[in-house]
Formats: C-alpha cells, structure tokens, sequence
C-alpha cells in the first residue's frame, strides 16, 4: 500500500494502481484517452502528464504509466505539465473537421472535454485537414472516420477485450483507419461497447442516430433484462421513448461492457402493440374499473368453486417485489396455486440452483479472475453473452477453459471444446465428480480427465452449467461437483446460467411448490377457473406451449398484465398494462443471486414520435400523457389487493417478511447489489428421464439464439435487422448418412411439428442431435428450448417432393 | 327642520364632500406622481387614456376592478380579506379631524369646516396613525408568503419605530399651541407659522411621516428589488387597490397634517383660506413625490440606525428645548 | 463622519431632478412615431439558409441547450444526403425571453434574429413558430457562410472536397 | 493476371501453416509469395492469405497495410524505393529524386507510361554510408550520381522488360 502525494494531497493506494487512478482517487481528474480501466494503460494518447517531483520517478511522465510508489511527490498542475497537456490536445484537434454539431457524441463526448479542460479553445491550425472514407458497418454501428484521434481504445476493445477478429487498425503513418477490412456488419456481439468506448464521434449508435443530446435525455441506473447475468444498464430516454441504453458499471456483474442483445434489445419499449390501457373484454377502462372488474369476477369465481379455483402465474420477467406480490395476492385469495415460471423444466432448474447454490455462487468477477473454467451445457454467447466476455479476460490471464457441449459452442477465445450428447452431459458430471471414466472412451475420457486435473490444480476453479441443458438433476449434480472439487484452502465456485432476469428471485420464492405444469393440468380438468398471469407468456413459453394452449382455453377468466403484446394476451379478458424494466423501479436477483436494484429512468407514454405523426408535436393543451396508463406490476398487484403501498415499503415489507432479501431495503441502485441470504432450503430429488435414441436415430434439442429467442429483445425493432434466420444443425457425420448437404432444405418431424428448413453442417457439433436454435416469430416459434433432447426424424425436402 | 337634523345634514355634506375630494385626491395624486417621475426622468408618464392621459386613474379603476382576485391556498381567508380595507379606512379616518378652513357662515349658522373638531385630535391623528400598521403586518402576515411577511415584519418594526419621532415631534407644537385641537393650532399660527417657529420639529416630522406612509427613501415594506412587492405581494385586483389608494390617501393626510401642524392650516393673505390650505397640502404632496424622484431607498439597518439613534434623541432634545424657551419666554 | 458631505450628498440630487422636470422628455411616441431598430437588434427569431438555399440548421440542440426558458423544441433528423436537419423545429414566442442566447450558441449562424420586435398575437397558441414559420429564404447576417463547406463529413462536397482538407486518405497507398 | 497464387503454391503453403504453431507468422511470407507472383497484393490476394492462414482477412489486412514495401495498390513491374531520411537528403536525395522524376515522367506514387517502373518514397533504407541510396527489388543502390542511376534504369528497364 504506497503512500503518495498528489497536489499536496496524500492518498494511500493498493499495490500496482497507476498515479492517474491514485489521482482520480483524490477527485482530481486529468484528461486521458487510451488509458480505460477495463484495457488498461498504454501510454498512447500522451495526454495524462504529470510533474514527478520527488521520489523514484522524476520529470513530466505520463501519469498511466507510472505504477504509484512510497513517496512520490506529484503535480497535476505544474505550469510546464499544464502546457504540455494543451499541446498535446492541441495536435490531437488539429486534423479533427471541428463537425460537433452534426456529430451525435456531441455533449458526451470526451474529446471535446478534454479539449475545453486543456485550455485549448481557439484552432490556430490553418492548414488542410486530413480526410477519410467511412465504411458501412452494419444496423448498428455508424463510422465517421474523420473524427478519429488514433487513441486505439476500439481496437483493443474489439480485438484484445472483447475478441473480435473483423475490426482492427490498417495502415500506418497519417492514414491510421480504424474499421474492417470490407463494409459489413461487425461480426462480434459486443460490437456496441465501440460507442461507449470511443472518446470522440467516430463510432456512433446508429439505431440512436440524431435522436436525442445526452443532456435532453433522462438517464437512471438500470439492469439489463435480456438474460439472467443482470448486466449494469443506463436506459436513456427522451419524448416518452426509450431511445438508446448504454453500459452501466458495475465491477461484480459486466465490468465495464454490455452485449449488443442488451444494448439494442429496448425497443420493446415502443412497439407499436404494445397494450397501453386497460381493458375489461376488449373495452377501454380506467384503472379503478379494470381492477374492481378483476376482483369482482375473481370473487364470484371463488364464491363459485372455491379459492383453490384461482391460479397465479409469476415471471421471471418480472421484478422481485412484482412476484412477491402475486404471492401475497394469492396469500389474500386463499389459493395455493402460485407459481413462477411457465416453463416447468426452467422453473425446478433455478430452483435447484437457487436452494443449492449457497456459498459456492460466483460472479462474473469471479469468472473473470478465475485460472480454470468449465462450461458444462452452456453456450454463453446464446444464453449469456458477456459470461462470454468474462471467460475470455480470464483465458487472456492465463486460464484454461474447457467446454463440455453437443453445440458447437465458440467462444471469442482459445477453448478446449468436448462434443457429447445432451444425454451424457449428467454422465460427464458425474465421472468428473468420482474420478471414473469407465463410462467414457478414447478421446472423450482423455479430455474429461484432463479436465478434472485441471480443475483440482486449478487456484480458483469455477464450474458453469446451463440450466436448459442439465435441467434439475444435472444442476444438482453440478452444484454437488463443486462441493466436491471444493478443499479447504480453495473453494470450487459454480454458476448456472438462467434464462430470465429474475429466474433466480422467481426460484426463491417458489420455494417447493407447484409447477406450470401441475396448474395447466389442473386448468384443463377444470379445477383452476381463473388465472392472474404476470408478465408471462405460456403460449410461447411454456416447456409445451400447445398443451398450455389447451388449458388456457378451458379458463373462465384470464387476467394477464404485461408489457409486450405476447400471444397469450389474445386469450385474456382483462388485460392490465404494466410498464418495462425503464419505466418502473424494481430489483432482479441475477443467476448467482444477487439483488440489483433498477430505477424508474422515464414515464410510460405512447413516444412523441407517434402521437405528433412525424411532423410537429401536437399543438393542444392536453391535461394527460397519451398511452400513460401503464403501472409498475407490483402497483397493480398491490391495488387488487385493495393496497396503495409505495415500492419502498413494498420492499421492506418483503424484507420482514423473508429473511432472504433482508438487504433489499438497503440497496442502492448504483450499487454492485447484495447476494441474497442463504436459507438452506432443501428441495426433493426431481429425475426426469431423459430421450436417448437408438442408434441411426437423431435427437432434437432446441436452444437459445443470441438474438433469436430472448423474449423482450424479440419485440425490439433495432434488433430487426440481425435476426438470424431458422436453421437445423447437424454434424457431418449425421449429415453424410442422411446424404445432406450444407444449406440445403430438410424436412423435420417432430412431436412439435413439421417443418421444412435448411441445414449447417458442423464437425464440431455432438454426432447424433439435431441443434435447433429457436427464432421467434419464425416457422420454428412453437420449438421451446430448455426440455432436454426429443425424438425427431429428417428428410431431405428433395426426396419428401 | 330640527336642530340635530340639520347638524347631521351639514355632517353628512361635509362627509361626502371630503370623501370624494379625498379619493379623487388620491386617485389623481397617482397620476400625477406618475407624471411628474416621468418627467423627472425625461419621459411623458401617462398619456394615452384621454387628453394628456386624465382617464387614467378611470381605466386604472377599471382595470383592478375587473382582474382576478387571487386568494393564495394557505392564506388566512379572513385577515387576508379585512387588511387592505384596514389600510385604507385608517387613512380615511384620520381626515376626520383636519380643519380646511376658518368656519363659514352657512344660512346663518356657523359651520365649522372640519368634520368633527376634537379636542384631542393630535391624539386622535396619532393613534389611527398607529393602528395603519394594522393594515401592512396583518395583510403580509395572512398572506403566507415569505415576501409578504418579511415585508409585513419590516413595516411593522418601521411603523412603530417612526411613530416615536413623529409623536415626540408634535410636542413642541402642543406646546407652543397649548391645545390638541387642531383647529387651536392652525390658530396658533396667525403670525408665524411653527415650521419657522421650530424648525427642527418640522424636520424630524417630515422625516417621521415620510417614513410612516411607507414612500421612498424609507419603503422597505414593499422594496421590490429585494421582497417582489412586499406586504401586499399576494394581493390582485381591488384588493390591492385598496392598499395602493390607502398609501396615497394616507400622503394626503400627511400633507394635509404638516400643513396644519407647521405650515400655518388655512392662513394665507389675499386667497380664500380653503385655497390656501388645497395649496399647502399639494405642494407637500409635490415634496414628497420630488424625494421619491431623488433619493434611493435606505438599508433596513440604516433606517433603524436613523430612527432610533437620531431622531427620537432630538427629538427628545427638541421637546426639552422648546419647553424650556417656552418657560423661560413665561418668565 | 462628514455631515456636510452628506448633506450636500442628499440636498443636492433635488436640484438634479428638479432641472430635469423642466427638460424635454426623450420619449419617443411609439405608435405614432416608429424607429427602426439597429440590424443586430435582438427581436423575431429567424431560421437562414446558406448560400446554396439549403437549411442551415443542424438540429444540433444547441440552441434549445442554451435557451434559459426552454422554449425551443425540435428533432433532428437524416435527410437523404446525409444532411442532419430539423424535422421540426419550434420557437414558443410567448415564452422568449429574446436574450440571444440561441443565436449566440448556434454553431451553423442559421437561428438569427431579427429587428421586428412587433409581432404580438392575440392568442399564447398563435406564438408558436414551427419551423415553416421561421425558415427565410436568406442567409441573414452572413450570407457566405456554409457549415457544411467546413465540417468534413461529405454532403455539400465529396468527402474531402472542401476548401481545407485534404483529398480522402487511401489506407491501401503504396505512399508510405 | 487472373490467378493471384498458383494452385500449388497455395496447397504447399497451406501445408506449411497446418505444421506451424503459429501461422500468423507466416503473414508476411504469404503476402510476398503473392506479390511475386501477381506483382502486387489486390483484396482477393488479402482474402487468400487468409484463408491460407486461416484468420480473418482484416488480420491480414492490417499487416499488408502497416508495411510499405507490401504494394495494396498495382505497381510497376519494377518499384524504386529513393530514401527521403536525414542521410540522404543531406546528400543529394532531393536532386535524385528530381532526376529520377524527369527521366522517368512520374510522380512518387506513379508509374511510368510504359508499366516499368514505380517510384515511391522511403524513410531508411539502412544505406545510411552509401547516401544518397535507393532500391529496387531487393538491391539496394548507393552513392547515386546521374550517370549511375541512369545505368540501373537501363539494366532494370532491359531485365523488367515483359
């Protein structure tokens, strides 16, 4: 711990922190460009000089280069520094074309701060500018090359942080370019991060483009809803419209970036179906009709057929206090039927993990500064991208990764990658566990036993599961290898990978009651009359959408509040508006189980854009917002209960309550959250058997899409543009049998349906499944992903014709 | 026509006459003071509503007249209504005492030309002059606005801070006049008019009653550049009307007050007596409208200072001078 | 304390506003007498073209950033040509407080304004200017100039075309 | 020219990579067998290096764009390297180049009518003893004086000759 004085000021930083951070301690900010603390120092921009007066370094030295050490005596603010750093901005400005008006980093733009805090205010240079072509870099990024300062802070971004390998730095000399080698789109899913990493306007949000100024837009901290690592967010919006979101920080979760999925993935804030008021059998109501009308025909439902008839159906879309909620509504009911998740399978996933996982969680920090990572039936870049990107700081700092998957799972770095059935990944677990390889041969028990060596020398060992590929049992058997590889000295840390924001909180709170699949039984016997449906979508959902189709059908009234236009809202008679993540406050608990608060950054309202048409904003004086109605779930939940509660005491009532979220009412929404209080709640053995085909025989098994099969981010039109398109992968060896060839049209028979679709062929994919990655609002909707592998039979479309 | 009748006639007459010379006093009094600043400072002042703007004070009437009466939320209803008609009713009162002219010889009956000739009319004069300060704290105080109660507060302390003066200032007069009527006094003048007689009670008096109407350089209760508008801040339309005829009533008072106090009531050669006194009064009226066109208004603490430290000690000195004099003129 | 500096200090000012009282007045009678107002008068907010006719206005939100009483709104837009521009653009008159500030921060000189200072309306609605309202055809105070013939982003000019810049690097040069 | 490599150049070079731990360092060997052949490296010459080396052609690109002396823009058949640095300036680099431009009718940057020659600036040619210097090909001349210049034209002009 270094003792240094900065400015006459002393502060006492850990080992290794650089002066520009120990000054950056004491508040005392110098301008810099390529130093960022997530890419570190490289002394680049030449920008962040300090007088080194006393100790082991002397002279003007570039502050980020310079390790903090005892004594040093340190000016930021020496008169030749000072002139120094104007000098410096000023070459720096010299070729820039001075277009801030035109240029949407204009007011959040770093590069004209520092210019303005180095004193540099009038251009002296009367020379000719240097100019560049721009390049086309797909719907997401837009390139303007002139304003570049050569800081490389996107390139080492890009290539080295987030491991791209279709961006980086051509040229030398005066015509340094930063882009691609031909337009297109940047390949990497982080490619965003260039917008938030870029201190000037070369690289800017395209989707954003001449929206909105920083300063106009309303900003609150927030957490990404588009997977379960609960990813720091600042959503920005403007004119009632959610118009951009760009990485938070927060130093346990993300860091310092965020996946495109969850930078793009807004726009389901402004869909144009959006259910914005409510409605009682299809009529527009105020909120006091609406809800006097749901409780009404909820009594005369539990009048008729007693409280039992009403079930409840929570989400792990939905915030903590929404679902805690539903369960004190269904609590008031009388009923017991509450659950929280509609996919079955999903639900007694996280709930193993959540009742088992205890002091072996980890974050993505943890992940990140880990020497040894298996992923076991996760494919990050699809379920959860920027576990993607911790796997790959921790393989740049040296770990091992190894990835046990019948995907052909890549990862943007070096990994070692074991193809085996979905059927065998238990197994896989198991031998892991025991140190017996008898049920695996050759190369397969080679690597597994590499594996279990690497893990047991490893210092921080992590081991990663998907929830859709184990399911329960192989949860379990995963949180029990992590017992096991755990030792005195070393704990073995696991982390599950869940599908929803709130999976986990959704977990804890069900505790060990029933599930969808119990309820949608129950509902087509004609025990359940009535469901209250929070946020949730069975129809397209739930682990069999057809049969929860049936049931939903047998029901007397169907109360769904949601924020998208999902399907099951066509069955519902009254449909109760609820606001996004953005326009409500809230906490998620993310798959490690950690609370993060988010705040409430704008009010619901139908954008201006739409309400004004495209020309001028109305001229009217108007008392009310249009398309305000929208309420936070938890507010709706609450009134029909008869409450008009705030979310604070909501919270502290839930903290009293349960001794799990005791630190909820305490949590800041800028903080790095707070894991929730281990209850040690035991739950049954669940095993559910899974297919394994006969030999000639092909398995499915559906998954996730990076930007295919998220929910919320399925209803963002930015996204549009980047859907994949439905695709069936085989492996080489299925596909020489079955005489297909790369894209070419295969029909597929499944206890789902029939559908006609092309095929990729992949070597490195497990022989014998069928991968199917599900794409909404595509011919391959109806396939769920998360219900281990189903039999299924191809046809190549050519011989079906 | 009985004798109480006829008494009651002459009263209501004298009432009436005085009320309306008194309002529309006051009424053009705004208009001139309103020209006579603009011309001071090389402007026309009013002069678009009829010949050389006459209509004014009608379309100013007009115009408070038919403007919203504001009531803020949290004001007490009641004291915010009385307030204003506080201001202006003391004002009015005071006029009840003031001599115009010598009696008049009417049908054969001497009328005097006062409403009602007390005997004790200083002392009546002073003590509506202090229940004035009802109508400022009580009006910034009801309003429940900060401006208004700073402003409320300041013309409190202000009021009855000058009152001391002014009152300590009218001794010498009694004394030399050896009465309280005002009558008595304004005879008393017959050969020397006491502003000559004693100057520095004339003085202190100006000062003191420049100060009790509220009027620049001493109108902190309402000084815009620091409360908005003060006490009456919160106040629209008619309401605000009345305070603003009140203050200018309250000047005709006053100058109607020096003039019978110092500068000799009616007295005059060769003009009828009620010329006399009209011009006395409005060349007061023009002193004090001079002042505001000249001097900038005193910090809170120097207006204390001023008061408290040099006026009330000379006057003091003042009474104790002039009783001596007096006593040693007696023998 | 000089009290006969202070004496002459407050007697003294009476004499001024006295002289005064019998001066002309310097009014200008308004209706009936009208001045025009110097060029850089601060009154009607204008929207100018360049010199080619084409909107100056970036959309950039500068102006509406400076505006002490927020009474400028707009949207910027893309137009075909890569032009940033207005979609709409929105000057609340009844709100103006015409200090100049939006004038002062536009980067491009297209919000002017103009000496016509009488232009009140009968209703607050009616001092809404959209941008038709405030779009002239001409370049107002400085005719010559063109923001887009500085900033090199290509849409008066061919990348690189402008009078200050270099042709467009090529990263592939044998040039070293 | 419509083959960029010769199909068993690629095949050899393909081989080479497959034993290589390290194929990105072969980059540049790749990128000079294709401008032995082909003269220069066109996109489809980045394209092919890559796929070779099996990396993206951005890889590749920011290599072949980084060196001067790999030509992303056609040539001559022959390219004359005349160093600019502090040696040779101060001996005379400026009144080679002159002459240089006036026998040859060109520019830096340019080639000749006839496709012979292309003259391009260097920063250091390490011929530091031998200033004023320039090379072409792989041959490095030094101690330039008209007469010697005009006598490497001769020989380059006869040896390029198509």
């Amino acid at each position: 711990m270094p003792k240094l004085t900065i400015d006459n000021q002393s502060v006492e930083v850990p080992d290794g922190t650089n002066v520009l951070e120990a000054a950056k301690r004491l508040g005392i900010v110098i301008p810099h460009f390529c130093y960022h603390e997530a890419l570190g120092a490289v002394g680049a921009c030449r920008l962040c000089a300090m007088k080194f007066e006393d100790g082991p370094v002397k002279g003007i030295q570039m502050a980020c280069m310079v390790t903090a050490q005892e004594g040093m005596v340190v000016s930021t603010l020496d008169a030749a520094t000072v002139e120094f750093r104007a000098h410096v901005i000023e070459w720096l400005m010299m070729n820039h074309p001075h277009d801030c008006p035109v240029c949407d980093e204009g007011g959040e733009c770093q590069l004209q701060d520092m210019t303005v805090a180095g004193g540099h205010t009038l251009r002296r240079y009367r020379g000719l500018k240097r100019t560049y072509p721009n390049q086309q870099l797909g719907p997401f990024i837009e390139h303007e090359m002139n304003r570049c300062i050569q800081c490389y802070r996107c390139a080492r971004t890009y290539q080295d942080y987030c491991g791209g390998e279709d961006f980086g730095v051509l040229g030398t000399n005066q015509r340094v370019y930063f882009g691609r080698f031909r337009d297109g789109r940047l390949e990497s899913p982080f490619s965003g991060n260039l917008v938030d990493v870029c201190p000037t306007g070369v690289f800017t949000d395209k989707a954003f483009r001449f929206k909105s100024r920083y300063w106009d837009l309303e900003e609150a901290p927030s957490v990404c809803p588009h997977c379960g690592l609960g990813c720091a967010t600042i959503p920005g919006g403007r004119y009632r419209e959610l118009q951009r979101v760009r990485a938070g920080s927060n130093r346990q979760t993300n860091g310092f970036f965020i996946c495109d999925r969850g930078r793009f993935g807004y726009g389901h804030a402004a869909h144009a179906a959006r259910p914005r008021v409510p409605l009682v059998d299809g009529q527009e109501v105020d909120w006091t009709q609406a809800l006097a009308a749901a409780r009404a025909r909820l009594d005369k439902i539990i009048a008729a057929h007693g409280p039992r008839s009403v079930a409840l159906l929570g989400s792990s879309r939905a915030g903590l206090e929404a679902n805690a909620q539903l369960r004190s509504l269904a609590r008031l009911l009388g009923t017991d039927r509450v659950v929280f998740a509609a996919h079955a399978p999903r639900d007694w996933t996280a709930r193993t993990l959540a009742a088992g996982l205890g002091a072996q969680a980890s974050s993505l920090d943890d992940v990140r500064r880990s020497d040894c990572l298996l992923l076991i039936g996760a494919d990050p870049l699809a379920e959860a991208p920027l576990l993607a990107l911790a796997v790959r700081q921790a393989v740049r700092g040296g770990a091992r990764a190894a990835i046990i998957d019948p995907r052909p799972v890549a990862l943007p770095c070096a990994t070692a990658h074991l193809p085996l059935a979905p059927w065998r990944l238990g197994q896989a677990l198991a031998a892991l566990g025991d140190n017996d390889w008898s049920r695996f041969e050759g190369q397969e028990a080679v690597f597994l036993e590499g594996v279990h060596e690497a893990l047991a020398g490893a210092r921080h060992p992590i081991v990663i599961g998907g929830a859709d590929l184990l399911g329960p049992a192989g949860m379990r058997q995963l949180l029990e290898l992590a017992r096991r590889l755990s030792r005195e000295d070393r704990p073995c840390g696991a982390m599950g990978v869940l599908s929803g924001p709130n999976s986990y909180g959704a977990a804890l709170l069900a505790g060990d009651g029933p599930d969808f699949e119990e309820l949608s039984n129950a509902m087509i016997t004609g025990e359940v009359r009535a469901l209250i449906c929070l946020e949730s979508d069975p129809l397209t959902q739930a682990a069999d959408p057809a049969h929860a189709g049936l049931a939903l059908a047998r029901l007397d009234l169907l109360v769904a509040l949601d924020s998208l236009p999902t399907k099951t809202l066509g069955h519902a008679q009254i449909i109760l508006p609820t606001t996004v993540t953005a326009e409500g406050a809230g906490c998620f608990v993310n798959n490690e189980g950690r609370m993060q608060t988010f705040m409430r950054v704008l009010a619901p309202g139908l954008p201006l854009r739409e309400t004004g048409g495209g020309g001028h904003p109305p001229r009217l004086f108007m008392a009310d917002t249009p398309g305000a109605a929208p309420r936070p779930a938890w507010e709706i939940l609450a009134g029909l209960q008869g409450r008009a509660a705030s979310l604070a005491e909501l919270r502290d009532a839930l903290a009293r309550e349960d001794v799990r979220f005791a630190g909820l009412t305490a949590l800041a929404a800028e903080s790095e959250g707070q894991r929730v209080a281990d209850a040690g709640l035991a739950l049954p053995a669940t095993r559910v058997e899974d297919y394994v085909p006969r030999d000639g025989e092909l398995a499915l098994l559906v998954c996730e899409a990076l930007f295919g099969s998220e929910e919320t981010a399925f209803y963002s039109a930015p996204l549009d543009p980047v859907r994949p398109e439905p695709r069936l992968i085989l492996h080489e060896r299925d596909a020489g049998r079955l005489g297909v060839t790369p894209g070419e049209q295969v029909r597929l028979h499944s206890a789902v349906e029939e559908v006609v679709l092309p095929v990729e062929i992949r070597a490195d994919s497990a022989p014998g499944v069928a991968i199917l990655p599900r794409v909404r609002g595509s011919l391959v909707e109806a396939f769920v992903p998360g219900v281990g592998p189903q039999p299924c039979r191809i046809n190549r479309e050519v011989d079906h014709a | 026509m009985p004798e109480w009748l006829i008494t009651l006639t002459l009263i209501l007459v004298k009432l009436g006459l005085v009320f309306f010379v008194l309002l529309t006093g006051a009424a053009y009094l705004v208009l001139a003071e309103r020209k006579l600043l603009g011309r001071m400072q090389l402007r026309y002042g009013p002069n678009r509503v009829g010949p050389f703007g006459l209509l004014q004070p009608l379309a100013d009437a007009v115009k408070l007249l038919t403007k919203e009466d504001f009531i803020p939320a949290q004001a007490d209803k009641f004291v915010f209504f009385v307030a204003p008609g506080l201001a202006a009713v003391t004002a009015l009162l005071a006029f009840a005492v003031v001599p115009f002219s010598p009696p008049i010889t009417l049908f054969g009956r001497e009328v005097p030309m006062v409403v009602c000739d007390l005997n004790i009319g200083v002392l009546y004069f002073l003590g509506l002059s202090s229940l004035a300060v009802y109508g400022v704290a009580l009006g910034g105080w009801a309003s429940n606005s900060k401006y208004a109660l700073l402003g409320g507060i300041r013309g409190l302390s202000q009021l009855i801070s000058y009152e001391l003066a002014m009152g300590l200032s009218l001794v010498p007069v009694v004394l030399m006049a050896r009465s309280f009527s005002l009558t008595d006094i304004v005879l008393a003048q017959q050969s020397v008019p006491f502003a000559l007689l004693n100057p520095l009670a004339f003085l202190i008096f100006l000062v003191s009653v420049a100060a009790e109407s509220k009027r620049i350089p001493f109108d902190l209760p309402e000084a815009e550049n620091e409360l908005v508008a003060g006490f009456h801040t919160e106040y629209s339309g008619m309401r605000f009307g009345l305070f603003f005829v009140g203050e200018y009533i309250n000047m005709m008072i006053l100058g109607a007050m020096i003039t019978v106090f110092f500068l000799g009531g009616w007295l005059g050669p060769w003009l009828p007596p009620i010329v006399w006194f009209l011009l006395k009064v409005l060349a007061v009226a023009f002193f004090f409208i001079w002042v505001r066109g000249t001097l900038p208004r005193l910090r809170y603490d120097q207006l204390m200072h001023f008061g408290w430290k040099v006026l009330i000690p000379l006057s003091l000195l003042n009474v104790v001078v002039t009783g001596a004099v007096l006593l040693w003129r007696q023998g | 304390m000089n009290l006969w500096r202070d004496i002459k200090g407050t007697v003294q000012p009476f004499w001024v506003t006295l002289r005064n009282m019998l001066r002309r007045p310097v009014t200008v009678r308004y209706p009936e007498q009208k001045r025009t107002p110097p060029p850089r008068y601060r009154a009607r907010i204008v929207l100018t073209r360049d010199p080619d006719g084409g909107e100056r206005c970036v959309a950039c939100y500068l102006c509406s950033a400076a505006c002490p009483v927020d009474c400028i709104s707009m949207q910027a837009a893309e137009a075909p040509d890569g032009r940033r521009h207005a979609a709409w653009f929105r000057i609340n008159f009844a709100r103006c407080i015409y200090c100049g500030l939006c004038a002062e921060a536009c980067p491009t000189l297209a919000i002017q304004m103009t000496p016509d200072f009488a232009f009140c309306k009968d209703e607050p609605l009616r001092l809404v200017y959209e941008k038709e309202d405030l779009l002239i055809n001409d370049g107002g105070k400085d005719r010559e100039y063109n923001f887009y013939r500085h900033a090199g982003i290509g849409v008066v000019n061919p990348r690189g075309g402008n009078d200050d810049e270099y042709g467009p690097v090529d990263v592939k040069s044998n040039l070293p | 020219m419509s083959q960029i490599l010769p199909q068993e150049q690629i095949d050899a070079w393909k081989e080479r990579v497959t034993g290589h731990a390290h194929p990105m360092e072969l980059v540049v060997d790749v990128l000079r067998a294709i401008q032995a052949h082909h003269g220069w490296v066109p996109d489809a010459g980045v394209e092919l290096a890559a796929e070779i080396l099996g990396t993206t052609p951005l890889r590749v690109e920011e290599i072949a764009t980084f060196y001067d002396k790999i030509y992303r823009r056609p040539v001559g058949r022959r390219v004359i390297h005349v160093c600019d640095s502090i040696c040779c300036w101060s001996r005379g680099a400026e009144e080679v180049v002159g002459f240089l431009r006036e026998r040859l009718g060109i520019g830096f940057g340019e080639t000749s009518a006839d496709g012979c020659f292309t003259l391009l600036p260097s920063c250091c040619l390490g011929a530091c003893g031998e200033a004023p210097a320039m090379m072409i090909g792989l041959t490095t001349h030094g101690n330039l004086t008209p007469a010697r210049i005009l006598a490497i034209l001769a020989a380059e002009s006869g040896e390029a000759a198509p």
